[in-house]
């Protein structure tokens, strides 16, 4: 975990309102799938957390979408090089022979760096993605590299309508989710296969100091930024 | 600079920034205020915080808090909203897990003290008294977390009440008790005063400002306690303004704080009359904040001819 | 777009704009606050100022005053600090000049009433009521401002102070008299309480807080009041949270203002609790703020599928 | 007078801790000597004003010193385009045939347009330079084009050692003043002539309507940036 300013290397539209945000990172900086980074935007007083979409040996790369102001201030700008804090929170545990990747939105993000991670793994891989609409579709493509991808649109127009929630699931498969706190809900009580899901609260310090991330589980009250973004599915379940 | 080079900087010129707050040394003026540094364990993966002048621990009730629902945070232009609610593991936990984990790696350790009635405040006294008057450098009385409901904000809104509760504290521990004003009152200067005739053993401030956030597209509040401590550069200015007034009336030690981010909002602060600082925010922006004004400050001391910081001391007052 | 393009755009959605405070019937919520507009002439060449919600001139006292010396100014983090003194050049002028004009361009003029003690506040409200009563929209009572050295602060600190001189004023005048609350005491639902059991007509807020600030070098203030005002959207999460509470205590038309800069801005206020709005600081970055935002924020409405501001109101209550 | 945002055509440095600002105005905007703007600076809250030091039909220029955070952000800055507010204030008075131009520091600055126009109305122009140092010397060889120059710095590394106040000056020439407040009162104090003085104070607005900037003169309390900055000579004496 540090504080750092990282080389700009790409950030360009991918998708409505959709960004790339590609970054150069040392190789002492070892992110794992899950993980997330505080980003600076200039303008704004405190950070944005952003998951870590994907990684290699020298490159870090975040998805983000235009939500309000910080998120909108980023996509007009371009800066050369970004203060971020890095790697933040917990990680997915990858230890399974079937992974079932349930993700909407925003929340799609993440599921590049599990997806490839799994598959060098050797783990049969079945994605399932929800989005608004067709054009905000991201990520796809590149994910059926590493397994099954069934896509879902709210207003079907792309893949199957409605919210992402695959009718069954292999029983002995692992769900990997993150999205929206109503669709974790529903994920962690339709389906009774064990699994990981990670999720959301406004921060102010990203690594545990100011208590403003806190949520309540089932065993209590939990920082997200430390003690998640990835929890037990049983956290969720009620 | 590395940090190692930061920290032996420091090192190799304590003697320009040691302070002395009443019969209390501290190596240097800087400390994590309380709230905005958990117990101490994150900060030091950054750096070795018993380097501090000392760290102001979250506020500890007598009983566990699980404090409020979220959204408890949110951004301001040039601050922030928080309502946390107090969480915290318990004094009990505080002192086993927390409070004797700082003492062991040699940190100054001042303890924040919250309750909702004055029973549940002596409680927390007591067993820190009982149990860690060895551990503990001081005590800081919360008297003033404006965002707990039906709690805090009227033990330092009135005189009276904020004596008689000092009193209380003050009668069952031997630990060094600072008491922490709440900068929402018509009179900062009343407050000084009552605390100025009680054994309280000085004064740290400001505290949170009171403010709101609304969702312009819902009307609705966005944090969910509706109301929530304002904090961050935006309140400094008033930050100043009552602890120079303040000044006026106790010769007590003073603990600054309030929006400090960087070397010269120190020396502002140590300028109205503050002996040390504090800084809280900041550190969620740049964990090594409390390192790096120290690096800072010497080098505008080294630009000013200034040998020791307590020639910053006061100067609006003269 | 220009200023043409923006007047006529607006003058076109008057009836998604107009406001009611009571019986006082304003064309659209937005008006400059007092001391960011003088008395209007300047912002009179950037735009008709008659086609504002109403203007608030600076504060006006009995006898002419020239108020405190420099600086009298200073920026700060997202906002400034001023300490101007309440120079004006006094009713009679005031009423000769100003009021005069701003009557025959038909502006709605809300006079900002100041002065040291009860006395004075009268006699202001005395001559408005016998020379200007035809000319002028309300009174704005500055029983808050918190940069005149033995004045202002004190009428606005204690309710009962606060009750007396608002019976005083509204003795003797026949307009319309809103109290301008400050936001620097304990409990502003108190103030809050103690106007609404006078013939006040409303009640505008916030004024400034109250800071300073410090030359790092010398450690002096920079203001030469040393203690200054404190506005700009530093102190809108004050501003928000303070209407909150005094929406909770009266019914009376409140007029919102502290830091506003934005449409989103306005509805924030009108969502706390305002019925109308004022912008202060933010005059003097933009001379055309207070159409701009208008222009905005009925592009906001037609956005959000709304057809009257009224719809905002309240919704942080429900 | 009007708020606009205007191209920067040049920005570079030209002295020791001065920087010279150029922007392209369109041309019904039309300044007069000792004119001042409103700049606006990136991250400061209150644009800051400088004086208009030239124009010609479509450029209008800025010459600065890093005196504080808000001069140091511009000067470490490269905007595309600069928010001023311009032209605001008063100007000099120009009708004299003999003129007597006595500036300090930044002060200099608004005596190029002044000196040009003087020039070209044929009135004679003595000018008089002070500077704290050598290294700190700006604008005085344009200056040489439209008359006499005397060149004055504190520390004698240039010019004529001491402060930048002639020993005696022509008895009907007319003084153009512009410097700190200390200078402008000996200018007043120590010579008969009659004559036009440019200030400071800070300010908020700079069009008259928040007061900030209202000094104490003779005839009373006056805006800097509205009744002046440039005063009568008389207004200053005491
Ligand atoms: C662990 C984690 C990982 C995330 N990963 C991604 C990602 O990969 N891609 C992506 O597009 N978004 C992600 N988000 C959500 C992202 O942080 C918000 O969309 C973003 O902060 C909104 O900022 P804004 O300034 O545009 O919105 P504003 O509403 O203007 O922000 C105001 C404040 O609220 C906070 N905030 C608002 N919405 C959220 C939210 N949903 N979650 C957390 N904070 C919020 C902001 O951080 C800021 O402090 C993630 C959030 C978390 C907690
Ligand atoms: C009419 C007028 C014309 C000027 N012309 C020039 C010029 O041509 N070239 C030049 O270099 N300077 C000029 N100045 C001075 C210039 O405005 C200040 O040097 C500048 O504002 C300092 O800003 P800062 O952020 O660097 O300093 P900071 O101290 O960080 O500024 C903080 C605040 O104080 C104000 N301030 C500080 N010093 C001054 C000052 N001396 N005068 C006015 N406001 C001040 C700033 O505007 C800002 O609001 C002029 C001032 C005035 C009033
Ligand atoms: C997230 C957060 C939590 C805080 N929690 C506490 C607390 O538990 N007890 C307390 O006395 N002050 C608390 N504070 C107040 C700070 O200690 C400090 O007084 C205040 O934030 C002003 O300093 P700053 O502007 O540097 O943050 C908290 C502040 C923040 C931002
Ligand atoms: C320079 C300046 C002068 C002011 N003068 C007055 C005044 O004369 N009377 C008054 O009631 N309020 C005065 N105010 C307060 C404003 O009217 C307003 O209440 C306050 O600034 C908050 O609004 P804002 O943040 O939009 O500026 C003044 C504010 C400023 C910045
Ligand atoms: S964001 Fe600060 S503790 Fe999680
Ligand atoms: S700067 Fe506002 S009146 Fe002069």
């Amino acid at each position: 975990m540090e504080l750092t300013s990282l080389k700009v290397i790409k950030h360009e539209k991918i998708a409505a309102k959709t960004y790339e945000l590609v970054l150069q990172k040392p190789t002492h900086i070892c992110p794992q799938p899950g993980q997330f980074a505080m980003v600076k935007v200039e303008g704004k007083f405190l950070k944005r957390p952003l998951s870590i979409s994907n990684y290699t040996e020298d490159t870090v790369t975040f998805i983000y979408k235009v939500l309000g102001q910080g998120t909108k201030l980023l996509s007009e700008s371009n800066p050369l090089d970004i203060e971020v804090m890095l790697p933040l929170g917990t990680s997915f545990n990858l230890e399974t022979k079937h992974a079932t990747l349930i993700a909407g939105g925003v929340g799609i993000a993440p599921m590049a760096a599990l997806a490839k991670s799994l598959h060098e793994n050797g783990t049969t891989v079945d994605v399932h993605l929800g989005y608004r609409t067709a054009e905000e579709v991201f990520l796809a493509e590149e994910l059926k590299k590493y397994g099954t991808v069934t896509i879902y649109t709210e207003d079907g127009t792309a893949g199957t309508k409605g919210y992402c929630l695959p009718q069954e699931i292999n029983s002995n498969s692992t769900i990997y989710s993150c999205g929206p706190h109503p669709m974790l809900n529903a994920v962690a009580n339709k389906y009774p296969n064990k699994g990981w899901l990670s999720t959301e609260e406004y921060m102010a310090c990203g690594f545990g100091i100011c208590a403003g991330c806190v949520i309540k589980l089932k065993s209590g009250m939990k920082k997200v930024c430390q003690d998640g973004p990835v929890f037990a599915k049983e956290e969720f379940e009620c | 600079m590395l940090m190692n080079e930061k920290l032996q900087l420091i090192e190799e010129n304590l003697h320009r920034l040691n302070v002395k707050l009443g019969d209390i040394e501290l190596p240097n003026p800087v400390m994590p205020a309380s709230g905005c540094c958990a117990f101490g364990h994150e900060l030091n993966n950054f750096y070795p915080i018993n380097k501090l002048g000392a760290i102001m621990i979250k506020s500890t009730t007598d009983v566990a808090r699980d404090g409020n629902p979220n959204h408890r945070i949110y951004e301001t232009s040039n601050g922030m909203l928080n309502s946390i609610g107090l969480q915290n593991p318990g004094v009990d936990v505080v002192i086993d897990e927390h409070i004797t984990w700082l003492d062991s790696i040699g940190a100054n350790t001042i303890v924040n003290l919250a309750g909702s009635d004055t029973e549940s405040y002596v409680n927390v006294a007591r067993e820190l008294e009982a149990r860690a008057k060895d551990k503990v450098t001081a005590i800081e009385l919360n008297v003033s977390c404006p965002n707990v409901k039906h709690g805090g904000i009227q033990f330092g809104s009135d005189p009276q009440t904020l004596k008689n509760l000092v009193n209380e504290i003050t009668k069952v521990t031997t630990i060094p008790v600072f008491v922490k004003l709440s900068p929402n009152v018509t009179s900062i200067k009343e407050m000084a005063m009552a605390v100025d005739e009680t054994d309280a053993y000085g004064i740290t401030m400001i505290n949170t400002l009171v403010g709101m956030a609304i969702d312009y597209r819902t009307g609705k509040p966005i944090i969910a306690n509706k109301i929530a401590g304002y904090s961050g550069p935006a309140i400094k200015p008033v930050a100043l303004k009552q602890i120079y007034e303040v000044r006026q009336v106790t010769n007590k030690p003073i603990i600054g704080m309030g929006g400090i981010e960087s070397a010269t909002d120190i020396i502002e602060f140590l300028s109205v009359g503050s002996d040390a600082i504090a800084i809280g925010t900041a550190n969620f922006n740049n964990p090594t904040i409390c390192i790096d004004v120290l690096v800072d400050l010497l080098a505008i001391m080294d630009e000013m001819g200034i040998d020791h910081i307590d020639e910053f001391k006061g100067r609006a007052h003269v």
